[in-house]
Parts: C-alpha cells; structure tokens; sequence
C-alpha cells in the first residue's frame, strides 16, 4: 500500500543528508542510492563532501543520516559509535569484498606485451617473501625490502604490522606506512605503470583492481584466535591469518534508523552482485564518466537489481523514469 | 618675566637612563663627559627662557646645539627629562591628549628643519594638511593651500608630489604648510636654509609684514646672523645644550658674554669673521 | 627514554573535548545553522541561481573599475569563462562564496589586529605567539573538534581558513606601519592630529604597499584552504580535487586545482587593483 | 550549460602523467635515492643518534648565539625538552631534518628568486603569476604526480614543502628590495658601488626587515606542510597528527600539533634572532 | 674653451615623454608652459658651460633652477634628455658600466642636498664607505675616515646612527663622506647650508686650502652670494633651466647681462637687496 512505501523522514521534509564518499565504489554506491531516494521515495537528498573520519563522526552525530558503503568494524570512530548505539550498519551492500598482500602479476609471471620477464617465478606466499627483500628494496633502508601498509591510523595498518611480525618479517621488511590512501595508491599505480616490483596490501572491490592485475599471496587461512591476536596492535607473540571476509554495509546514523523503517527496509536489501560492481566500476574509469553518468546507465542496464531493492510502487515511480 | 612662551629648567637627554646623564651634568660635566660615559646625547641642559607675545624670537647656536630639541618642547614633540614648559602660563605637560590636540590644531604650527612632508600627499594636499586636520571642508582648506603656495612662489605646482621637488621647493611647501595653518605661534626650524637670496628675501618681508599685521608669535630658528638680526626682535644663542646668553640683538651685540658669543656675531659687528685654529667642534 | 619526564596531554585533551561537545555543542551546532542562513547560504544562492553571463560581466566591470586596464579585466573574465568550460560553475560559484565571505573576514579582522599590535609592544607579545600557533598547529588537528561542535560544513570551513588565512595579514599591516618614518609621523603630529587621523592620512597610507601584500597572501591562503574546507563538508572545487586524488584521476585534480588557482589569481588581481592607488602621472601611489 | 564551450583537459592531463611516469619514472627515482641518501638521511642519522641531551645544548646555545639572551634561549630549549616529556623525541628528530632541509632550501632559493624580480620588471612579470600558481594550486594535486615520479617519502614531501613555503618569502624579498628609500640609493651609487655592492651593503640592510618577515612566513610554512608530508609517507610528527586524526583521538592529534608548533616557534626565533642586528645601543638594526 | 668638465647643450626633462617637451621648448616655450602642457617637468635646458680643472666653480640660482640637476650630470646620476657631458675631453654618456663605476669610484664625489646618508650605517661606517666601496680594507678606509670625521667637528660621534643626529650633523658627515674619497673632483650641493657662521667659516677656510694645496676641481652650489664670492674662481648663474650668466665673480659682478642676475648679486654689491614686488617666483 502507499503507506508502507511513503517514507516518514523524507515526508516530513527534511533532506536526507548522504555522505559524499570519493572513491570509485563509494561513489558510484552513493549515486545509485541517491537516484532511488529521490525518485522513488520522493525525498530530498543532500551529498555532503568529506573524508572518511568526519564521515563517521557526523554520522554518529546524526549530521548526515546514511554512508553508502561503510566497511564496518574498520576504524575507531565506527566500533565506538556502534557500541555506543549512535549508528547502525545495515543490509550488505558488497558481498564477496577480499583483501590481502598483493604484488603486480608481471612480477610472478612476467608480461609479454610490455617486454616484463617474471622476476619472482617462485613468490606465491607471504613466506618466501624474507628471499625477494631485495626486489622490493627501500630507498631509506636498502638493506631492508619495503611493504607498503595502510596509513596510520587505519585499523588495517595495525594488522599488517602485526602480520609482519606473525610472518617474521620484521628484520626483511621495513613497515612502510603511506600516510593517505591516494600515496598508496599513487606508489602502486607508479610502480605498475614502470613494471616494477612493489609489495603492498590492498583490498577490492576498488578501481585498481579493476584495472590492473595483481596477484595476492596466500597466508594462513582465516583462523579466529590467531586473527585476534592481529587486531590487538599490541600482542607480542601474534599468529598469522588471513582476514575473514570484510563486512560491507550500509551506515545510518540512530536517529534515522529508528525514524523511517520504511527506508531502511530498502537499504537492508540494497546490494550490488559483486561482479556487476565491479564491471560497473572499470567501465566508468575506462569511459572517464562521472558517477552520476554511469549510474543512470547501471539503472537501465539492470532493472532485475534495482527491482530487487523495493516495493512494487516504488520500482514503478522508478522505472517511470528510465 | 612671563612671556606667551617659558621654559623653566628644561634638560632633555636622549637615551635610555636620563637620570644618570642629569646627574652628572648637574655635577658640572659636559654633553661631551656624559655621551662618552653613559653613551647617552645631552640635547638640552637647564635652559629657562621666556618668549614674549608678539613678536619674532630667534635662536642661534652651534651645529648640534639643541635648537631643534628646544623648538619640539614647545609643542611637546619631545618630552623634557626634566623642566617645565609654559604657554601662557599654563604647563604644556600637565596637558592631556585632547588639550595638547587642541594646542597643536589651533595655536602652534611648525616649519621643520628636514621638511617633514608627507610623501603620498600631492603639495596641494600637503599644504592644506593643517587645517584638514581640525575639521575644515576640503574646498575650504585647498581654497587657503592655494593661496598660500603663491605666496611662497610655487603656483603650477599644486598636483606634484614632494619626489619631484628640488630642495628649496620642499622646504616651501613646508612653510606653506605652517602658515596655512594660521596660527598665533609660528615654530620655525631653519625655514629659509635652502632657499636663493631672492626668495629669501622676499618671504622676510612677508614674515615681518605677518608678524607685524596679525601680531603672532614665531620662533624662529636660523645659522644666518644678518637673518636674525634683521627678523629678531630678541635673540638667543645656545652652546652645547646650554643656552648662553639671550636678549634683544643691539644689547647682545654690544655686550656678548664671551669670545664664543663675539665671533658668532663677529659678521654683523662689520669685523671679518676670526679664523679659528685647528678644527671646528660640533 | 629515562631521560624525559613523561607528560602526557592526550587523556586530559580528549575529555575535554568531549564534555565541551556535550554541554555546548547543540548550542554551536544552532550558531552554525543561523550563519548558514542569514549569510553564506544567501551569497551562494544569488551567485549559483545568476546567469554565467551577468556574473561574467559583474566580473569584467568589477576587474576593469579594479586594475583600470581593459586588457586585464578581460584576461581576468576569460579565465573565469574558462573554469565555466571545465564544467566546474557550479563549483566554482560554491567556492567562491565560501573564499569571499573568508576572505572578507579575514581582512575585516585581520587589519585591525594588525594596527592595534603595532601599536602595543604589549599586545604584540601576546598576539604574535598565538599566530604562531594558529599558522602552524595543522588544520586538521582543530578541523576535527570544530566538527564536532560545529558539525559539519561550510561555517567550520569559515573559520578554519579564517583563521589560516588571517595570519600574514596581521603580521604583515604590523611590518608596514612599524616601518612608517618616524619624522613624518612627527610632522603630522605637529599638526594636532588625533590618533585615527594620523592612522587613515598618515601610517596606513605609508604602510600600504606592506599592507597589500598582506591582503594578497591572505587571499592565497585562503584560496589554498579550499581543499581542506571539502574535507569537512564545503562543496565546491575542493571535492573536486579531493574527488580526483582519491581515485587517481590526476587530470580530474590538477583541472579542478587550476581552476582554484583561476580564481586565486581573479581575486587578488581585483584586491590588488582597488587597493593600489594611482598617481595622475601614472606611477603607483599608495591609498588609504 | 550551453553557454560555456566544454574543454576537457582531464585526459590530456592524465595521459602525460602516464607517460611521464613510463619514460622518466626510473630514473626520478633514481634522483630521489641519490637525494636520500646523499643528504637527507646522514642528517636524520645524526639527529636521531645524537643522546636528547647533546642535542638541547645545542638548541641553547643556538639561541642564545642568535638571541643574545639567556631567558629567551632557555625557554626555547625547555619548550624542546616539553616535545620529547610527550614521547615524541624521535619523531621530532625526524621532522627537524625534513624541516630544516626545506627552509634550507626555500630561502637558498627564494632569496636570490626575490633578488632578482626586484631589479627586473619582466622577470616579476612571469615569476609573481608562477608564485600564484604554487601557493594556490593545491598540495596535494601535484603531490600525487609527485609520488608517482619520485616514490613516496620524504624527497617529495621536501619538494612539495618548498614549493609552497618559498613564495611568501620571494614576495616580501621583492616588496623590501622596492621599497629602499631611492636617494639613498642614489648616494650609494654615486660613489661607484657595483651591483654587487649595492645590494650587499644598502638594498638588502634596508630590505631586511621585510626579509625577516619573509623568512618567518616560509618557517611558518614549512611547517605547516608537516602534515601534508606525512600524507606520503614522511614520517615524524605529522603521522602522529594523522594517526590521532584518523582514530579521533584528538588529543594524540592535538599533543602531536602542539608539539610542532613548538618546533616552529624554535625554529622562527633562532632565525629571526639570527637575522636581526643589534645596534649598541640596544635598538635593533639590520644586519645583511 | 675645454675645461675640465664640460656640458654640451645639456637638457634634462622629467617625464615619461621628454621630446614633445623638448620640441616646445625649442619653439620658445618656457619651464611653465612646458609644465602646464605636458605635465613634465623642465629640470635643465640647452646648457653648456665648461668648468675649468683646479679650481671652485660656483652655481648659483634660484630655488627649482636646475643646480641639483646639472651636478647630477656630472657623475651621470642623471641621464640627459639631450646633450652630452664631458670630462676631460670623454663623453661620459659614452662610458660602459665599469668605466663609469671607475669614474665615480676615483675621479669623482658628492655631497647630496639632502646628505643622502645610509641610515643602517654608524656615522663611521657612513664616511669610510666611498673608500670601502673602492675596495680598501677596513682598517684602512676607518682610519682615514676618522680623521675627516675630526676635521668637521664630530669626533666623539662615530659610533652614532645619522638619525641621532641634529641636521648640521648629518649634513657633516655627509660632507666628510665625500671628502673621506679624496677624489680630484668634488661636487658639492649646498653643503655648508645647515651649518652655523662659525663652523660655516672653519669649513671654507679649510676647503680652499684643501684646493689650493691638491688642486682638486670643486663644483659647489650654493645660495649664499658671499659664499659664492668667497669660493669661487668662477660664478654662473642659472635661471628656469637655463644658464644666464657665467664667469668670472669680478666680471659678473660688474657687468650683470639682466637685472635678474643685479638683483641676485645685489647683497655683495653693497647695496641693500631691492625689494621685488608682489611674491616670489620659483
Ligand atoms: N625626480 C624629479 N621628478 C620630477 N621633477 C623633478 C625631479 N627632480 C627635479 N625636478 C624638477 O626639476 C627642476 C629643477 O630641480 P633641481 O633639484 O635641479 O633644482 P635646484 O636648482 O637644485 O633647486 P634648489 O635650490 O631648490 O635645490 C624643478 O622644477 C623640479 O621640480
Ligand atoms: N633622536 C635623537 N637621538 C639621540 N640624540 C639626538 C636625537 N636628536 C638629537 N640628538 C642629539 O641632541 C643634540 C642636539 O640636537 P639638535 O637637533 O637639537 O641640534 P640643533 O641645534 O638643531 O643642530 P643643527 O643646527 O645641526 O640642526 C645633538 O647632539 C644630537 O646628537
Ligand atoms: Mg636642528
Ligand atoms: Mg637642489
């Protein structure tokens, strides 16, 4: 009936506030989300630009209402907002996202076309690592091969210093910390683009990804216990494991959670099949399009998702629209 | 004696611990004992003199002497270490900032020894400075600028800036700035020292004719004895911070006090000037 | 190390913070929305609902009374002509909102600090080191709590880059009125000047050229704000540079970077150009 | 909109980028290395292998030489000795190097820079629109260009520091060297000074206060770029900043600020103690 | 007649557009008119005179004549609009950077109207710059600056900066300055003008017996008709730009081509200086 699907946040005419997110899945998440908000919902969206921290804070705040895709359990602000009831993670928005060490492909099997021999035949797992130090070499400490983590602050910046040390790599290997996603990033994209050897840890469903071929090295499979003792920054003796699968969710703040269960029915199914996504992502970096652009072409192309998402009446104002 | 202007045993000391410098002075030591001990400069020392109402009161001195220290008291450019000034009887000192304002807008205006122009201004507006100060309407105040940069020879040049002057065109837009003040206490700081004997000449007469139509009081500060001697109606004379004798210039000239008052005056006594030997001092 | 006594600030600092966000924070957070719509939100919504057109021609007319030189003021409304062709007007109207209420604070704020510590030795002691603080402590380190109390936005954007932006003003009006020769000043003085009449006929005009160079890196300053402003919520160019860096897009960045430098260099050139004054034979003068 | 031609630089921009990165990428890096390990790291060594101890002397004695007074200089190493009571000592050790290679560098070149555009009116006229274009364009947009040529750390950071922090002194050096009184200049000459002369023994003395203020602006700036530096990978105080950042522990971030704010402070005495004459007197005077 | 130094139908305009005005000045306009039309200033025209070696050569002129300007063109620190400036048979226009730094260094110094002094310099440091410039050592350069230092009377003053100075004072140090360089041509611009009788005489006294005994060429302007008198071999006269009259003090004293110029000498010619009518014209 129209009442279940009238959303009671948007009625009330007050905008909902979406955070801006500025990498590639991010965006085009938030795009999608906002397209059915506004036109099958019938509300008043708001993006507001920002950086990962304040995301989260504001959300706890209730200063924005919903992050499209928040990788729940990753950062400080979240776990305490959480515990505290501020904020809420809902449906799962990515199924299947993975993460690990990675090296470029051409370093284990070498690239034809660019006239790359495979360097490291033989690299397949973080413990042949200690051997290839010096392909990896740091420029600060040449005697040492350099890893490339997360930024500080960053949990994942605590695990894989942890993880050096489980895998005993501390006295090969320098924990080099990039200090923001886009360095890591940009030292990755470098290094691929001269074809030289670089190891780091990275996670997908990302642009990257998409667009270059890596190859993760395996590690010890996903082991509770030992995984604890990755997260505590602190243990002295930790063992290793790969990471369980991250869990990727849709972030309302408790105030509209607990306002418009109307709404949040929606995002407890909004989810995009992991290949789709990332197809989606590297058709958009391929075509250089804008979020908003290649939204409304995944809104097209895949009715069968979107209609998925939401009650009849809504997926008809939708599709009005197409 | 209380003339219009008095000061009363003004010492002034330029430095960071008059006190000490005052000291010694008043132990009989001289400006040049006291800059070599304490490293401070004796401007003035114990120096009283009344200026009388009305008329043109000059002051000469050794390079150095103090003349400028002494003009700058009188409108309080410069704070004595010690002394009192009177204007019309009342001291300058106990003044607060609305009254010594007021002093400075309506009663002193000054000729500076090194001009003092404001160099973002053009002439015109330099000149009308003083009166724009207290008030006047922009017409009013270019209306007398005008007027007085004729008198002073420099019509054609009310849109230069000071940059574009020669030396004896600065130091007339300094005097015109002054007398376009109008007011009834004239400080003058060398005010012809750069300018030919014409022009010279004629802004004499025209000060005399001033001073004797409106009856104001100047103070009038000058190296050239003939100067004085024709403007002043008394004189003062100054060595090394000290005021040395001082009255009207037929008394100073028939009975100077000393050797250094006789060859100061030497030129208008009709003498030639007495060859000092050895070198000046300062 | 043995060698330090240990001290740590982080525990009291954050409790601090926390109980401040708690007792005033919906407080600020309500400040914040009434600055929002009695002032930024107005300027935005005239310059983003304007045609380009009319705000082009306000720029040319603005640029041509400013530098007095045709030439420049079209060089300066091409430029601007030429973010809109980037696809960025939108953007750049957001941001130029943002810049000029900053700005104008800055300089509104700024100009008087800098008199008043050239004239105290007394306020200099104290002002100088809080500059010092206020141009080094990163802006992040107080963005955050400004978020916090403020939320997020435009009006905590403000004063970060007011207060970035506000330093080489002050330090800069100071300089300049502290080098105004001090005979000239005696004249004036002989003349009964009062204070303020000394400070507008006198040392600010004498000061001037110090003084702009002030205000012109203020601007700059200001301008180099703007990315940091996006950070916390300010949409305009900023996201755009943020937007292209996070996704290796250089070309995204660098386009929405020239743009703000676009900008920048539009802004000060009319700054500069309304506070230089012109001597009739042609030199610079300086105006009050 | 139709009003405005669409100009897409985007691509272009991206694709130079990329072949930038393909034909010269190695051998920046190579550049970097030798930079590294040529000059930045003995100096880091150095400073973090010295005991804390030898270190504050030398921090007094500094600052005393360049202050003249003890009060002064031992606030000033007290201020040091505060940083490492936070457990910051080793991260301060590693910012001084970066910092001190950055200044270093800013006014080697800035000042010669600021030279220069004061006796040429053609050279300002290109040099003051580049200024522009490093103070405004923001850091990061060509700091991500930046890794990608020369690999993350603390070369970049250092290039990216100097662009930034060498334009407020190059516009004040200009500013100062213009604003010499010309008669006095005139005299100089008169008595067949060379360029060389006259710049030395009158403009410069004259110019310095100016200059100092300059110098205090690329301090200040330099370390502002602390934070931005450690957003590649530089390490010391300003990952500490970003860490506390990232977790909201504001007080981490604020303690890791004060902390470099400290540091700028240091720094700024000692060189504006250096750089001030004093006359005997006790007035200050300036010193080439 | 080739002198020493000799200026060649020298004209200087101020401007951003000296030839229009040189072409009205051609066509007969004068300094007024040419300021009136063009809104440049007429700083020199059409000026040659030749100024003999080892001797004083007095200019004189009213106040915005030209003097500063025409000394200027001696050590080129004005460029001329027109003509050509020669010293010793050179065309010093012709002169590249070094000569022309050699020419300043050596053969030529000055004495600025308004002392031109380097305000971040001791009193000490000031005099010995012209011999620190030309390269001699410190010692050197300080030695024989303290001893012109001592010669005007401001010993006791090295380690003073100009701006605690009184304006004789600073006018001293500027003349030691120049003398401290023992060039064999000097150009003085009104250097005696802020100096008492006393110290005024002293420095004249000395100043000839410093040209009689090294023969150096002085060009010396001054407002001071006795000065002129007293000094000069020669005398010349100038007049809105343009030279009137120049020669031997005796011949131009007994015949005066214009009353402008009998007006001007009128004080040494015993007579009392006729009062001009209306005011001063610059
Ligand atoms: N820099 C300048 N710019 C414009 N005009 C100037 C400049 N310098 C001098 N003049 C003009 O040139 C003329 C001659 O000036 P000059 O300084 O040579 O006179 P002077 O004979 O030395 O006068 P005084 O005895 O007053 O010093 C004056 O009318 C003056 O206005
Ligand atoms: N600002 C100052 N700082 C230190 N000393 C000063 C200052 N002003 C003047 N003096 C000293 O005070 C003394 C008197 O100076 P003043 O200017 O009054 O002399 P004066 O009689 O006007 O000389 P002149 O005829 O040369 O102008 C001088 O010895 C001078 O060095
Ligand atoms: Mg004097
Ligand atoms: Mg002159």
């Amino acid at each position: 009936s129209a009442a279940s699907t009238a959303s009671p946040w948007c009625q009330s005419g007050k905008p909902v506030k979406v955070a801006g997110l500025n990498w590639e899945s991010g965006e085009l998440l938030t795009e999608l989300l906002k397209t059915v908000l506004e036109q099958g919902y019938g509300c008043r969206v708001e993006l507001v630009p920002s950086t990962t921290i304040t995301i989260e804070h504001a959300l706890a705040q209730n200063d924005i209402q919903v992050v499209a895709e928040e990788w729940v359990g990753r950062s400080e602000i979240w776990n305490k907002a959480a515990a505290a009831g501020k904020v809420k993670g809902v449906g799962r928005v990515i199924v299947g996202a993975s993460e690990g060490w990675y090296v470029p492909e051409y370093v284990v099997k070498g690239d034809a076309a660019r006239k790359i021999r495979p360097v490291a035949p033989q690299l397949a797992s973080v413990r042949d690592l200690p051997s290839y130090k010096q392909l990896f070499r740091d420029s600060e400490e040449p005697a040492k091969g350099r890893f490339l983590n997360c930024p500080s602050g960053w949990s994942c910046e605590g695990v894989n210093s942890q993880k050096l040390k489980a895998y005993g790599l501390t006295d090969s290997y320098v924990n080099f910390r990039t200090g923001s996603g886009a360095a890591l990033d940009a030292a990755i994209a470098s290094a691929y683009q001269r074809g030289q050897p670089v190891l780091f840890y990275y996670w997908a469903p990302t642009a990257l990804m998409g667009k270059y071929r890596f190859v993760r090295l395996a590690e010890p499979a996903y082991n509770e216990a030992c995984f604890a003792t990755l997260t505590d920054r602190n243990h002295p003796k930790p063992c290793g494991s790969a990471a369980p699968e991250a869990l990727i969710q849709t972030g309302v703040s408790r105030a509209f959670h607990d306002a418009d269960p109307v709404l949040m029915g929606f995002l407890t199914r909004f989810n995009v099949p992991l290949p789709l996504l990332n197809a989606a992502l590297a058709e958009m970096v391929e075509r250089k399009d804008t979020p908003a652009e290649q939204a409304r072409r995944f809104m097209t192309a895949h009715p069968e998702v979107w209609r998925d998402w939401v009650p009849q009446d809504v997926a008809e104002r939708l599709g009005a629209r197409r | 004696m209380n003339g219009r202007i008095a000061l009363r045993h003004v010492s002034k000391v330029y430095g960071a611990d008059p006190r000490t410098a005052l000291l010694l002075l008043a132990q009989g030591a001289d400006k040049q004992r006291v800059q070599a001990e304490t490293g401070q400069h004796v401007g003035l020392y114990d120096v009283s003199l009344s200026i009388p109402a009305g008329g043109i009161y000059a002051i000469m001195g050794l390079s150095g002497s103090g003349k400028s220290t002494l003009v700058r008291h009188i409108n309080r450019l410069v704070e004595p270490s010690a002394g009192q000034v009177l204007i019309d009887g009342e001291d300058v000192l106990g003044f607060g900032a609305a009254r010594l304002r007021e002093l400075r807008r309506r009663r002193i205006s000054m000729v500076f020894q090194h001009f003092g122009l404001l160099p973002h201004r053009s002439v015109l507006d330099n000149v009308a400075f003083g009166r724009r100060v207290r008030g006047e309407s922009r017409r009013q105040a270019q209306e007398a600028a005008r007027g007085w940069l004729a008198r002073v020879g420099l019509s054609g040049h009310e849109h230069d800036y000071p940059d574009q002057l020669s030396g004896g065109m600065r130091q007339r837009v300094g005097l015109a700035r002054a007398l376009a003040s109008d007011t009834d206490i004239l400080l003058m700081d060398e005010p012809f020292s750069a300018l030919d004997p014409l022009l010279r000449d004629d802004l004499q007469t025209q000060l005399l004719a001033l001073q004797a139509e409106l009856g104001k009081t100047i103070v009038f500060i000058t190296h050239d004895v003939e100067e004085a001697f024709r403007l002043g109606q008394r004189i003062a004379l100054l060595r090394d911070g000290r005021l040395v004798q001082e009255g009207e210039p037929e008394a100073v000239r028939q009975a100077p006090v000393d050797d250094y008052v006789a060859r100061f005056l030497a030129r208008v006594n009709g003498g030639s000037v007495p060859r000092s030997t050895g070198s000046a001092r300062g | 190390m043995a060698f330090f006594a240990t001290f740590d600030l982080r525990e009291p600092i954050n409790r601090a913070v926390e109980t401040l966000v708690e007792r005033h924070g919906d407080r600020l957070h309500a400040l914040n929305d009434l600055l929002l719509q009695g002032l930024l939100l107005p300027l935005e919504r005239v310059l983003r609902q304007a045609p380009p057109w009319l705000v082009l021609l306000a720029v040319l007319l603005l640029a041509w009374r400013a530098t007095g030189r045709w030439r420049v003021a079209a060089t300066l409304t091409v430029a601007c002509y030429l973010i809109g062709c980037f696809g960025l007007w939108d953007a750049l109207m957001q941001t130029l909102a943002l810049v000029l209420v900053a700005t104008a604070l800055a300089v509104l704020l700024g100009l008087p600090l800098g008199i008043a510590i050239a004239h105290s030795r007394r306020l200099r002691a104290v002002v100088l080191p809080v500059l010092d603080v206020m141009q080094t402590l990163p802006t992040f380190v107080y963005l955050i709590p400004a978020v916090m109390l403020f939320g997020l936005g435009k009006v905590p954007a403000i004063l970060a880059t007011v207060v970035y932006a506000i330093c080489p003003l002050v330090r800069l009006t100071d300089l300049g009125l502290r080098q105004v020769d001090p005979e000239v000043q005696e004249a004036a003085r002989s003349f009964g000047t009062t204070r303020w009449q000394l400070l507008l006929g006198v040392q600010l005009p004498l000061a001037w050229p110090s003084i702009l160079a002030g205000v012109n890196q203020t601007v700059m300053m200001a301008l180099a704000m703007v990315v940091v402003a996006s950070m916390i919520g300010a949409r305009g160019l900023g996201e755009e540079v943020l937007a292209g860096i996070q996704t290796l897009d250089v070309g995204r960045g660098l386009q929405a970077g020239l743009a703000i430098v676009l900008l920048a260099v539009v802004i000060d050139r009319v700054t500069q150009g309304f506070g230089r004054g012109r001597r009739p034979d042609g030199e610079p003068g300086a105006r009050p």
